[in-house]
């Protein structure tokens, strides 16, 4: 039973990670409508970085850690800079192919720029577990999971009380509308890439804290998806409810089905979830529903 | 045509419908039938539910209470585009057309339901597929004739002014071989020029095709003129009923719209 | 204020849709832009706002210049900031957002919010009807009911110059003439209005000067009085016979030769 | 739009694809050139052009689906594995002929995409979009977990050669010919599609479903119908690729794949048939010239080894794709057809 | 003077891009130091020439047929899957046997192949290592075993498959605790290993790639265990210890396959390498990569060798290569100690008799050689 709950607790902050990965698609589709395909290459990026400034430069984490934080932005920005502010006024499906394109693009960048080893990541997060009696906690996980928390409920605020939040809302509504009323696309856009990319890097620190990084790290981008779409892509709270919902199921899935059907069904199983509630909800449990005025 | 119940059907018929949107009551038992190639104007004040009348009797919103006869057959619950191929057709406020197609595709797309041919016959383009295209195009460029867009024939429709997309919107309806026509405001946008244009081809329309017209319209000449009857909203209630002449003098009509 | 010389408008490069329109709207005026459907009035205020380049057009030839700065193919946020707001075609509410969200994002560059509050209140002792509304997610509203939002959300800004496209579409008679009170009040306080309108009887009402387009081209302009009184427009626009009687629409004769101004 | 001079006479003529004699001319040559090609080039080009017909008739099926109707599809992978498994089965397990194979094939993968067109009924735009990764991996997931007896399990399928009257198509040439054959009749049946009554119907729920459904056209079921055709094209270029490859295995149908298969319609232009060729022709031909190209530029510039050289490539790859999407994003055909209409109208501006 | 040309399939750009230089300079070193060599003796030249396939079966189906026109070549040095299922059904068609460096794959096991692997498949390396823990050991009791999968690529669905059914038939070996499938870059294995600690494991077998290797260490770790883990040669010793930041965080962990290990020890394969930095231009380090390209190289070079023995020197075809492989054995000696004797036979593409593996581990934050030779059972195709 003791196992159990912590299959659980742990199944719960695995899937609030999966919500921070996820926070940086819904940031960037609130603030400008595009759903970032490329959202996994962002993690990577993130973690190159984090990666370079540790152990590369040799910084003391309390300089690397903001200072990733920053250069992450920075990346965000330029990639904000180089392939979207052009494409601004023309479709919004142009502007998310141009993510499925920037997909291929950034793999083949880090590529070039940081080579393709396997590399160790820096030990941010204690390593050792908190120990709950006979429960155990990833550490890593739990500070990511409060991180998460604060990092939603300070991001649902800015987006649904503060006037720059409704400032953005408004550009991912109608870019056209939103500058002929005087707000800046781009900078709404830019704002949003940059946070993206900052929260990917968050979420990097605490996926790889004391683990190694390669390409396949991109691939929590793909498992982050299905807790975005359960929430529904506008909602930035219902991130934290989606996450932990998906989190646990798989984690019980993972623990008690997976070795009975000597199989992978953990891993498609936030996918079955979202195809459900899809179905029952076609946006999502708290995503804006669908206007249709004639 | 009668109908079960003995009384004689009309094409169109809306009888105690009710609808309401979380808090606000859009339509609130409302009743109009409408008789054979009558044209019927439904006028009221902004948000008084007209559209919603229309979307209801389309089928795109489904009353609470209430029901949706065409030709006396019970339509309430039925989806859109099964209505449509009952022979409603509409326009729109505002217009929904095609705007990456030609003049000439939206109005083919107006004849899809009329159309049979399968898709293993596309796919090969034999049997009935070209001759049936042949046919259809031939009667899309009767409308186009008809609505006097042969010149535009070619454009997309995205680039076309208000006025002309109007145009094409009503050729579209058309192109459905509707028993009967909603339009929701067709005038809007439009100079008086164009609004004889337009109030002509509704004529027309009644005329050649012996089709009722429901039209939705805030110009009070274009109603005044053309309407056999008007009905009144206000509030989601009918608040008024009867010819022109008798509403332009309706104290409550005065009060709620005319000012 | 706002002056355009020559101006050419060029859609997806090769759609030639103004043909070098040349107009001047002096600062309190209102001045009226008339024109058939098709005409170019619409590209006429996309091209000044900015918002051309959504749909692919560029101003191709030509100047358009508001207080001095010459604003044509300006980013339309930075005319925004010159004092300019566009009242698209359309009925572009933010539809996800409730109408009172809406005038607040129309009003987003206001400093403080006791002024935000302020101007939100003036919008609802104009426009009674938005105030009931203030809750209701604009998507959902009627026709009419988002007109009068885009107008609200406009005044939000509170800006010099308003450039306005149909604001009468799709008004009931009363509220029409609401509507237009309303322009008047704020052109009494004020502010600049560059108005196309195809109710040209109440355009020609608030208007101080008007111009016909036709074309992509300009064919006729002058004072709004004196061009009320010309037969063409009084046919064309007004909806008058020569005699000064509204003819009725049945008895429109079929095959009627069009009159057509040649620019 | 048709140079001066060409003027339809009929509704007939005014549906053709190819409207003045050059065009027919034109496109006779081509086809020549086409069918003369196993004789005219090398085995390498036939090789290359092999893979490019099959990309080309799922690329088709994907623009049918995603640039036609709208729906926008990111399994078009999972539904080329289940035609290409579907092949695979009948041909090694019965023994059937490529002729039954190829159209079964393409049926069962119009199945599995129909179910999941069915929720394109309610699902709509990205929420679409990544409900169709889902089928990538459940496609993925079946594959590896039902009994391997059933799908061949990790070890793939091992297909037999297609054959016809004792000729067996193992050569290169000779599959050429029959990927030829298949595709001609897939991409003018295409052509078909778009121009009938259903592409019309695709466009108009593409464009705005809500008016599509006051026509009259059931929206649910065309969007369905979508994913069907788009997945009937994908399980018949996986079929041809099972009969290529004589090997399936899960991973060659990956997510990758699929996006891959977005980038080509996206950098062609969504919409237009003759815009998924010219995106597979130039997505493919870039992928070989660095495969060609690339270790001779290793090989010359060795000092900078040849890692870099590699991931390059790779950035080279990424970045022509994404400058089309900067530069152009509405695909190549708009340039064209842009370019088309100035150039019946030059020297005068309108 | 005769020239035979080899096609060598190559991944610079997809995913073995960190290892493929290493590799490619391993298996190119060992044809240089042959035609130097052997081939001046024999008068012979092995040309060759690197194919990038980017890891992707569609990317070499559409270069063979260039390559075959090209090259005309007598063998092709392959990489890995992709290799195999494109060219599984060409190769006897075309007639040109293929060499593989890796362990086989369940997939590929099937008689008369054109392809072949130096090395059993990885299912045999684990029940050969595993067989060998349960003896040091010592006792009665089956060894108890959990695997760490992934079904991300059919390719490691195989490797457990094939060490499931071994187990199951040989309850009294091995006992499998758990079988757990995760992702290729876990979030956290925590809970997993916690199980896995539970069931009384005494191996970790984990066959799949170094970020699985890191995470179970590190969910290993936080439950305060310390199981050893046994890992193959792409996700070795090195690999897996440099991803954790150290050699010395593997002490006590084994690398286990049927090729010599890169330990610090000097042994004849060691000398071989020395060899060929040190005259032939070899630029890579000591280390499994190396280890793997140079043993593909020098069995690739054996077999042609007796091709040309049986043969003469002129008119060698792609099937007397292939002859000359089933025809005599590849002695450890021809193969400097990089490979135990293998003797292939028409049943298999892999020797199916006298498999050895060695064993590799950790010792004071050395590689150290733990085992060598040790005999692999008979595991049946599954
Ligand atoms: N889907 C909906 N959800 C919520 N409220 C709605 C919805 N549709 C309409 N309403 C509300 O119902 C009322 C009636 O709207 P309707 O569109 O029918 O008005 P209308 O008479 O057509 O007005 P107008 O002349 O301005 O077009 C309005 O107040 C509107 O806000
Ligand atoms: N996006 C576009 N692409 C190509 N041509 C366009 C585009 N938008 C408008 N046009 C063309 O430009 C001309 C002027 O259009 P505009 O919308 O300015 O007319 P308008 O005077 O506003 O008409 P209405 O009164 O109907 O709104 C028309 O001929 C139209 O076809
Ligand atoms: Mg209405
Ligand atoms: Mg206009």
């Amino acid at each position: 039973m003791v196992y159990f709950i912590n299959d659980i607790i742990t199944g719960a902050l695995i899937g609030l990670l999966y919500s921070l990965v996820a926070m940086g698609f819904v940031v960037i589709y609130r603030a400008s409508k595009v759903f970032n395909f490329a959202q996994g290459e962002l993690v990577i990026i993130g973690g190159f970085i984090v990666w370079f400034t540790t152990m590369q430069a040799g910084l003391s984490l309390w300089l690397s850690i903001p200072l990733s934080l920053v250069l992450a932005g920075l990346v965000g920005y330029a990639i904000e800079r180089i392939f979207l502010t052009k494409l601004i006024g023309e479709s919004v499906f142009s502007m998310v192919m141009v993510t499925v394109g920037l997909l291929i693009l950034l793999r083949g960048l880090v590529l070039l720029v940081f080579g393709p080893a396997v590399r160790p990541f820096p030990i941010i997060f204690p390593l050792k577990p908190l120990f709950l009696g006979d429960m155990l906690i990833p550490m890593n996980l739990l500070i990511g999971g409060i991180i998460t928390i604060v990092a939603a409920v300070g991001l649902s605020w800015f987006f649904n009380r503060t006037r720059s939040g409704l400032r953005m809302t408004a550009v991912a509504e109608d870019h056209v509308v939103a500058s002929s009323m005087g707000i800046s696309v781009k900078g709404s856009i830019a704002v949003a890439w940059v946070l993206g990319a900052i929260l990917s890097t968050i979420g990097a620190m605490i996926f790889l804290s004391g683990k190694s990084l390669t390409f396949l790290a991109s691939d929590i981008g793909f498992a982050a998806l299905p807790v975005a779409l359960f929430a529904g892509l506008e909602s930035i709270g219902g991130l934290i409810l989606a996450g932990i919902i998906i989190g646990i199921a798989q984690s019980l899935t993972t623990n008690y089905l997976d070795p009975l059907i000597g199989g992978s069904l953990g891993s498609v199983v936030p996918y079955i979830i979202m195809l459900a509630i899809l179905l029952i909800r076609p946006t999502g449990l708290f995503g804006w529903r669908t206007i249709e005025r004639v | 045509m009668t109908t079960n119940n003995g009384h004689v059907s009309s094409p169109l018929a809306v009888r105690g419908a009710t609808l309401k949107f979380g808090g606000v009551t859009a339509l609130d038992d409302v009743s109009i039938s409408v008789a054979d190639d009558e044209l019927l104007a439904i006028i009221g004040p902004n948000g008084a539910g007209k559209t919603s009348l229309l979307n209801v009797t389309a089928g795109f919103y489904r009353p609470q209470k209430g029901r949706v006869e065409l030709s006396g057959q019970d339509v309430t619950g039925l989806r859109v585009d099964q209505i449509a191929r009952r022979g409603l057709a509409r326009t729109f406020q505002g217009t929904h057309l095609f705007a990456g197609q030609t003049v000439v595709e939206n109005i083919m797309i107006g004849r899809h339901m009329l159309m049979k041919s399968n898709v293993v016959q596309a796919f090969f383009q034999f049997g009935p597929v070209m001759r049936e295209e042949s046919e259809h195009r031939e009667a899309a460029e009767e409308i186009i004739d008809f609505l006097e867009i042969e010149a535009i024939r070619n454009r997309p429709v995205g680039t076309l002014g208000y006025g002309l997309r109007k145009r094409v919107d009503l050729g579209r309806a058309l192109a459905q071989e509707p028993s009967i026509l909603l339009m929701d405001e067709p005038m809007a946008g439009m100079n008086s020029e164009e609004k004889e244009d337009l109030a002509r081809f509704i004529l027309d329309v009644r005329e050649a095709r012996k089709i009722p017209v429901v039209l939705v319209e805030h110009d009070m000449g274009v109603v005044m003129d053309l309407a056999d009857r008007i009905v009144v909203l206000d509030f989601g209630r009918v608040i008024a009923e009867g010819t022109p002449e008798e509403i332009q003098k309706d104290p409550a009509v005065i009060k709620a719209y005319l000012g | 204020m706002l002056e355009l010389n020559n101006v050419e408008v060029t859609y997806s490069d090769v759609i030639l849709a103004l043909k070098g329109v040349s107009m001047t709207v002096r600062a309190g005026q209102c001045v009226a832009l008339l024109g058939g459907n098709g005409a170019g009035k619409s590209t006429t205020l996309k091209a000044i706002s900015g918002t051309l380049k959504s749909e692919d057009g560029t101003v191709s030839a030509g100047s358009i210049v508001l207080d001095g700065t010459p604003i044509q193919n300006m980013e339309a946020s930075e005319v925004v900031k010159n004092g300019l707001i566009h009242v698209m075609e359309g009925r572009r509410v933010l539809r996800h957002l409730t109408s009172e969200q809406n005038l607040i994002v129309g009003g987003h560059m206001v400093p403080n919010s006791a002024e935000l509050k302020k101007r939100l209140d003036h919008v609802y002792t104009l426009m009674p009807r938005l105030a009931d509304l203030r809750n209701r997610t604009s998507g959902f509203m009627s026709g009419g009911e988002q007109q009068l939002l885009l107008i609200g959300r406009a005044m939000m800004a509170s800006p010099k110059i308003i450039a306005i496209d149909e604001p009468s579409l799709g008004l009931a008679p009363m509220m029409v003439r609401d509507v237009y009170e309303v322009l008047k009040q704020l052109k009494s306080e004020g502010t600049t209005f560059f108005l196309v309108e195809q109710n040209s009887a109440a355009a020609l009402s608030i208007a101080d000067y008007a111009y016909v387009m036709e074309n992509g081209r300009i064919v006729m302009d002058g004072p709004a009085d004196k061009l009320a009184d010309n037969e063409d427009i009084k046919e064309f626009y007004l909806g008058v016979t020569a005699s000064g009687e509204r003819k009725s629409y049945r008895d429109i004769k079929h095959y009627r030769r069009r009159k057509r101004w040649l620019g | 739009m048709d140079p001066s001079g060409v003027f339809p006479t009929s509704y007939r003529s005014d549906r053709r694809l190819i409207r003045t004699r050059w065009q027919f001319l034109a496109l006779v040559v081509f086809m020549a050139l086409l069918l003369l090609a196993p004789y005219l080039v090398s085995s390498r080009i036939i090789a290359i052009l092999n893979m490019m017909m099959i990309s080309a008739v799922i690329a088709v099926g994907l623009q049918i689906c995603t640039g036609y109707a709208g729906q926008i599809n990111l399994g078009q992978a999972a539904f080329m594995g289940v035609g290409a498994y579907t092949a695979s089965i009948l041909a090694s397990k019965t023994g059937l002929t490529f002729l039954l194979t190829i159209p079964l094939a393409g049926l069962s993968a119009a199945l599995f995409g129909f179910l999941f067109g069915l929720t394109a009924a309610r699902i709509k735009g990205f929420y679409l979009a990544l409900t169709t990764i889902a089928a990538q991996f459940l496609f993925h997931f079946a594959v590896l977990n039902l009994p391997s007896t059933w799908l061949g399990g990790s070890n793939g399928i091992t297909v037999p050669p297609a054959e016809l009257f004792g000729l067996r198509f193992v050569s290169e040439s000779s599959q050429f010919y029959l990927n030829f054959a298949v595709t001609a009749i897939m991409v003018a049946g295409a052509f078909g599609i778009v121009r009938s009554r259903f592409g019309r119907a695709f466009v108009a729920v593409r464009d705005d479903d809500v008016a599509a459904g006051i026509m009259g056209i059931n929206v649910a079921a065309t969007k369905a119908n979508a994913f069907l055709i788009g997945a009937f094209y994908a399980g018949v270029g996986g079929a041809l690729w099972a009969y290529l490859i004589r090997f399936v295995g899960v991973d060659q149908f990956t997510l990758f794949h699929s996006i891959f298969f977005v980038a080509m319609i996206i950098v062609g232009g969504m919409g237009s048939i003759v815009g998924a060729l010219i995106g597979v022709f130039i997505i493919r031909i870039i992928q070989e010239i660095i495969a060609t190209v690339g270790p001779n530029i290793a090989d010359s510039v060795s000092f900078l080894g040849g890692d870099i050289v590699f991931a390059g490539m790779n950035v080279v790859l990424g970045g022509v794709i994404a400058l089309f999407m900067i530069l152009e994003p509405k695909g190549l055909m708009h340039r064209w057809n842009i370019l088309k209409s100035s150039y019946r109208i030059w020297p005068f501006p309108y | 003077e005769e020239t035979y040309n080899l096609a060598l399939l190559s991944d610079f750009s997809g995913p073995y891009a960190d290892i493929m230089p290493i590799l490619a300079g391993g298996r190119e070193a060992v044809f240089t130091w042959w035609n130097e060599t052997r081939g001046k003796e024999l008068g012979v030249t092995l040309n060759y020439k690197n194919y990038e396939t980017r890891y992707d079966a569609a990317q070499v189906a559409s270069l063979w047929p260039g390559i075959k026109s090209e090259l005309d070549p007598i063998a092709v040095v392959g990489l890995g899957g992709p290799d195999v299922a494109a060219l599984s059904e060409r190769l006897p068609e075309d007639k040109i046997p293929m060499f593989m460096a890796t362990a086989a794959y369940g997939f590929a096991w099937q008689p008369d192949a054109w392809i072949f692997n130096p090395r059993p498949t990885y299912s045999h390396e684990s029940v050969g290592f595993l067989n060998w823990m349960r003896e040091q050991r010592g006792g009665d009791e089956p060894l108890k075993v959990a695997i760490l999968a992934s079904e991300a690529s059919p390719a490691y669905v195989d490797m457990a498959k094939g060490l499931e059914l071994y187990a199951e038939e040989h309850p009294e070996e091995i006992d499998l605790v758990e079988v757990i499938y995760t992702e290729v870059q876990p979030t956290d294995l925590t809970g997993q290993m916690r199980r896995v600690v539970r069931a009384g494991a005494e191996a970790l077998v984990i066959q799949t790639n170094t970020s699985i290797v890191v995470a179970a260490k590190r969910g290993l770790q936080a439950n305060g265990a310390n199981i050893p883990i046994m890992m193959s040669s792409h996700n070795g010793l090195p690999a897996s210890g440099g991803a954790l930041g150290g050699l010395e965080q593997m002490e006590g962990d084994f690398e286990a396959y049927g090729m010599a290990i890169a330990a610090d020890e000097d042994t004849p394969a060691r000398q071989f390498y020395e060899t060929l930095v040190a005259d032939y231009g070899l630029e890579a380090p000591w280390n499994v990569v190396t280890a793997m390209g140079v043993s593909q190289g020098l069995y690739t070079v054996t077999v042609i060798d007796h091709a040309i023995e049986a043969n003469g020197a002129e008119g060698l075809t792609g099937e007397m290569v292939r002859e000359a492989l089933f025809a005599k054995p590849i002695t450890t000696e021809e193969t400097h100690g990089f490979l135990p004797t293998l003797s292939f036979t028409p049943e298999a593409p892999f020797p199916l008799e006298g498999l050895k593996v060695n064993v590799g581990t950790v010792k004071d934050g050395k590689i150290t050689i733990a085992a060598t030779g040790v005999d692999v059972p008979q595991v049946e195709k599954w």
